[in-house]
């Protein structure tokens, strides 16, 4: 660590983390209430349980990003962060409003308010004045990080960062606003999901992935900034329009069919373009550096990234194919290895990476954490695999042959009770990543000497 | 210009070229939206109140609605279709507050609805939110009625 | 080599040429690509995009041909052929434009590159006269899947038109040789996507 | 790179493009309204081939590139416009229950 304001970063990677096993517990419970649907029903409902799993997952990833940036940003722009306190009364306020949501809906509280209450809409369920927080939060964000940057030394891995992450800021902005026409609401609704997760997340995916690249490999600065370059420009050149995939059938022209078959199907080039980089990359590099586990979730990101965003959305991303799919397990199959192989695996990758320099340590637990990695992987892979079958017959039976909706459900419990079961395995990768990130390992002497080449 | 400046003019320019077709498109859908796809004589009062009951109670977190949503509970897209009758209105409305008052089922091993506690009025704007639904124009889907 | 042959009239960005040449060979194979190797990454999302639109169309036709033979009758076949012509002449300019730049005739090229961007506009005029007569008889996008695939295809194509135009300018502002191929590229790869869809919208049956 | 080919080249480029072009409207039966049938189809799609490889050899100026870039496009041109052609001969002929 060579500059001080880059500690920022531990207490956004620690409630990160602490969110994370939240949300996989809450996953875990939402799984076995598949296959136990009695269980808590009364005191837990279900869309209560789903609510925190994603909810909580979408605010780690964000308060990883968020501390990723706080990360690098100072090693790339040579220069301390613009002000500290702003940074961790960021954090606050972030905190403040996650708990907010958590009691608001455990509680059931303030129901009906329009400042308080639930707001009910899938992932943006925050109430309105958790909504204001966040925008506030992004606001000192922004500020924080772009002086920092304007002042400091400008390289292509900041600027798309930046870009990135004022692009999740700005249509952020989208979730405000909310019509009694649910057609416009779904439309505007994606201006938020779709652009944040498949265009501007990509961003910060790819420049997280780039800062890790060279840090790892010791591949030329100028050599990963032409790949990072060319793979947010397929990104958003094929994520934009993409967005068409979202607006086949809720009220949307017909065009839309052709627009989001033809661009979506494309959207798979930009993480093929990420396997590519990475491989070639750390194939080219010349460093041996000691953090294999990090470099591990590097690889493993781009790899899972291509499985479960670029494979599985294009299975069912062709408008007659998603005429069946849409709104099946297919699409939570999808989601499920999406989100771990892209965003949470570039997570735990900048996570493993940093974690020895903001603690002043040699990489320890490394086995476990690589463990953890295969243990994870194996679990969501499998996971996958189980809901793309439930899905294909529930697709079949349902959309095809027309049977009814829970007489459907009530033939796929074979599937449910594996997917708790990879589920399980999944936790269990997790509680070892835990582990092997923030327990040490004997007592090591810090090393700074030995880590310092790999700066 | 060296090339690497050039690249990033390129990235930024082909970018805003898609947002700048994306935007459009989407006003283009607005507007279809608004006059095509939608009744939007029909959408009352109590179809927007029935909206936001919809929202404040979460329900998306377990059923979906034009396709989206949880995957834990059926499409209500189409309920009014499904549980309805063509010629009598009625029946539809009937069928869903009787449906939203007997809550939980309680039945073991069978997916639990929660009992809501919803008011005779919230009840009627639900009804009238899931009427309207109905009626948008959705390219044809579901492909069938189980939705 | 050109650098000897540089005279003091040239613009200052081709001054950047040389460091540019040294910059390019980071780009791997791309570097052998006239232009900004960037510029080949659009040009491809751009000829994935129509190819697949194209193939699209061809399956589309054959699910329903009936259709789509009625609605293509109605097309103005012989306004897209003179659009083609338009096109291929607009490329020779911008090409000409690029030959007039390595031989450091700046004026020259700008000359050309006017009258690619001219030729570029009329292509602009005779689709939209084509459209608005489309319109005129109440024919929309939504009409059947044929004027979909045609409105999406052909308005994709012409909004290319327009960026290409777009770009011409821009590149005969910043007149740099590397410049001048990346504009060219992109305006050339317009030129062959129109060459591919004029034959398949508007004449296969 | 940087070596654009001669005006003389362009020339005879843009002047074989136009005649292309007419041989395109030929195939095509700009002024009839029947269907083409195989021959002419296939006639289009080879024209068509011709045209792009001139845009792509000599606009482009991929005759200087190397790596073997123009042999890439022109493999890439002949699957494109094969499928094309294919599919359209074969609903042409009726080969396909409709």
């Amino acid at each position: 660590m060579k500059y001080p304001t880059q500690k920022i970063a531990l207490a956004y990677f620690a409630v990160a983390m602490a969110l994370f096993a939240i949300q996989v517990l809450g996953g875990l419970l939402a799984g076995y209430v598949y296959v136990a649907p009695n269980f808590l029903s009364d005191i837990l409902p279900f869309n209560i349980i789903r609510m925190l799993h994603t909810n909580s997952l979408i605010v780690w990833l964000l308060l990883g990003f968020f501390g990723a940036t706080y990360y690098l940003i100072p090693e790339e722009a040579e220069r301390d962060i613009e002000s500290p306190m702003l940074a961790y009364l960021q954090l606050i306020i972030l905190v403040i409003g996650t708990l907010g949501v958590v009691v608001t809906y455990v509680f059931d509280l303030f129901p009906g308010n329009w400042l308080l209450g639930k707001e009910g809409r899938e992932f943006l369920e925050q109430p309105l004045w958790v909504k204001l927080g966040i925008v506030v939060a992004a606001l000192i964000f922004l500020y924080n990080v772009t002086m920092t940057v304007l002042k400091g030394r400008k390289t292509a891995i900041t600027n798309i960062l930046l870009i990135g992450l004022w692009g999740i800021a700005i249509f952020f902005l989208f979730s405000l606003y909310n019509p009694g026409n649910l057609v416009l609401d779904k439309m505007y609704w994606w201006y938020v999901v779709h652009l944040w997760v498949e265009a501007v997340w990509e961003l910060v995916l790819a420049s997280i992935l780039a800062f890790l690249m060279l840090k790892l490999t010791g591949v030329d600065r100028e050599v990963i900034e032409k790949w990072v370059y060319s793979i947010v420009a397929l990104a958003l050149f094929t994520g934009l329009l993409g967005t068409g995939h979202h607006y086949y059938w809720i009220g949307t022209p017909g065009y839309w069919q052709w627009i989001g078959s033809v661009f979506s199907a494309l959207e798979v080039a930009p993480f093929f373009a990420m396997v590519v980089f990475a491989f070639m990359m750390v194939w080219k590099g010349h460093r041996d550096h000691p953090n294999k586990a990090a470099l591990l979730w590097s690889l493993g990101c781009a790899v899972l990234a291509f499985f479960g965003a670029g494979v599985w959305g294009f299975l069912h991303t062709l408008a007659p194919v998603n005429y069946y799919t849409h709104g099946t397990q297919i699409t939570a199959a999808h989601g499920h290895l999406a989100f771990f192989g892209a965003y949470v695996s570039i997570n735990l990758a900048i996570i493993t990476y940093a974690m020895p320099h903001l603690l002043g340590r040699e990489p320890y637990n490394q086995v476990l954490n690589m463990a953890s990695f295969w243990v994870m992987s194996a679990g969501m892979a499998f996971m996958t695999f189980t809901l793309t079958f439930a899905g294909t017959i529930q697709t079949h039976l349902q959309r095809v042959l027309g049977e009814g909706y829970m007489d459907v459900q009530d033939q796929l419990p074979v599937f449910y009770w594996m997917r708790f079961g990879s589920g399980a395995v999944v936790v269990i990768g997790v509680l070892m990543f835990l582990y092997a990130t923030f327990v040490p390992a004997s007592a090591k002497t810090p090393q700074r000497a030995s880590a310092a080449p790999a700066e | 210009m060296k090339t690497k400046s050039a690249a990033r003019n390129i990235f930024y320019g082909g970018s805003l070229f898609f947002l700048v077709i994306f935007v459009a498109l989407t006003v283009d859908s607005h507007l279809y939206a608004l006059n095509v796809s939608t009744d939007q004589a029909g959408l009352t009062e109590a179809v927007v109140r029935g909206k936001r009951v919809w929202e404040k109670n979460a329900c998306i977190d377990c059923h979906t609605i034009l396709g989206e949503g949880a995957y834990y509970a059926p499409e209500l897209g189409n309920v009014w279709i499904r549980r309805g009758d063509p010629d009598d209105p009625e029946v539809a409305r009937e069928f869903i507050r009787d449906w939203m008052k007997s809550q939980p089922s309680g039945v073991e091993g069978r997916r639990q609805m929660p009992q809501f506690n919803l008011t005779d009025q919230e009840i009627n704007d639900l009804t009238e939110f899931l009427r309207w639904v109905s009626t948008i124009k959705t390219q044809n889907w579901p492909p069938n009625d189980a939705g | 080599m050109r650098d000897t042959e540089r005279t003091g009239t040239v613009m200052p960005e081709t001054a950047g040429d040389a460091a540019a040449d040294e910059d390019r060979a980071e780009w791997g194979p791309l570097a052998a690509l006239p232009g900004n190797p960037m510029m080949w990454l659009l040009i491809w999302s751009e000829l994935a995009v129509f190819s697949l639109g194209l193939i699209g169309f061809a399956i589309a036709w054959i699910l329903d041909p009936e259709t789509f033979r009625q609605s293509q009758a109605t097309l103005n076949r012989l306004a897209g052929g003179i659009n083609t012509m338009v096109l291929v002449s607009s490329g020779f300019c911008a090409a000409l434009a690029v030959e007039a730049q390595s031989r450091k005739q700046g004026n020259a090229a700008r000359w050309w590159l006017a009258a690619a961007s001219l030729l570029g506009l009329v292509f602009l005029v005779v689709k939209g006269m084509e459209y608005a007569d489309k319109a005129a008889q109440g024919i929309g996008i939504d009409t059947n899947n044929f004027y979909t695939l045609y409105y999406l295809l052909t308005g994709f194509h012409a909004l290319h038109v327009v960026l290409g135009i777009v770009i011409l300018i821009i590149v005969g502002w910043r007149n740099s040789l590397e410049n001048l191929e990346t504009g060219a590229a992109f305006w050339h790869m317009v030129d062959l996507i129109w060459i591919l869809l004029f034959p398949v919208v508007y004449l296969m049956r | 790179m940087h070596n654009p080919p001669s005006r003389k080249i362009l020339i005879t480029a843009w002047l074989t493009l136009l005649a292309l072009t007419a041989g395109t409207m030929i195939s095509g039966h700009v002024s009839g309204g029947d269907a083409l049938g195989p021959a002419w189809i296939a006639a289009l799609a080879a024209i068509t081939l011709f045209k792009a490889r001139i845009v792509l050899r000599d606009y482009l100026n991929l005759r200087a590139a190397s790596g073997g870039w123009g042999r890439g496009f022109t493999a890439f041109l002949i699957l494109l416009l094969g499928i094309l052609a294919l599919l359209f001969i074969i609903q042409g002929l009726r080969l396909l229950p409709t």
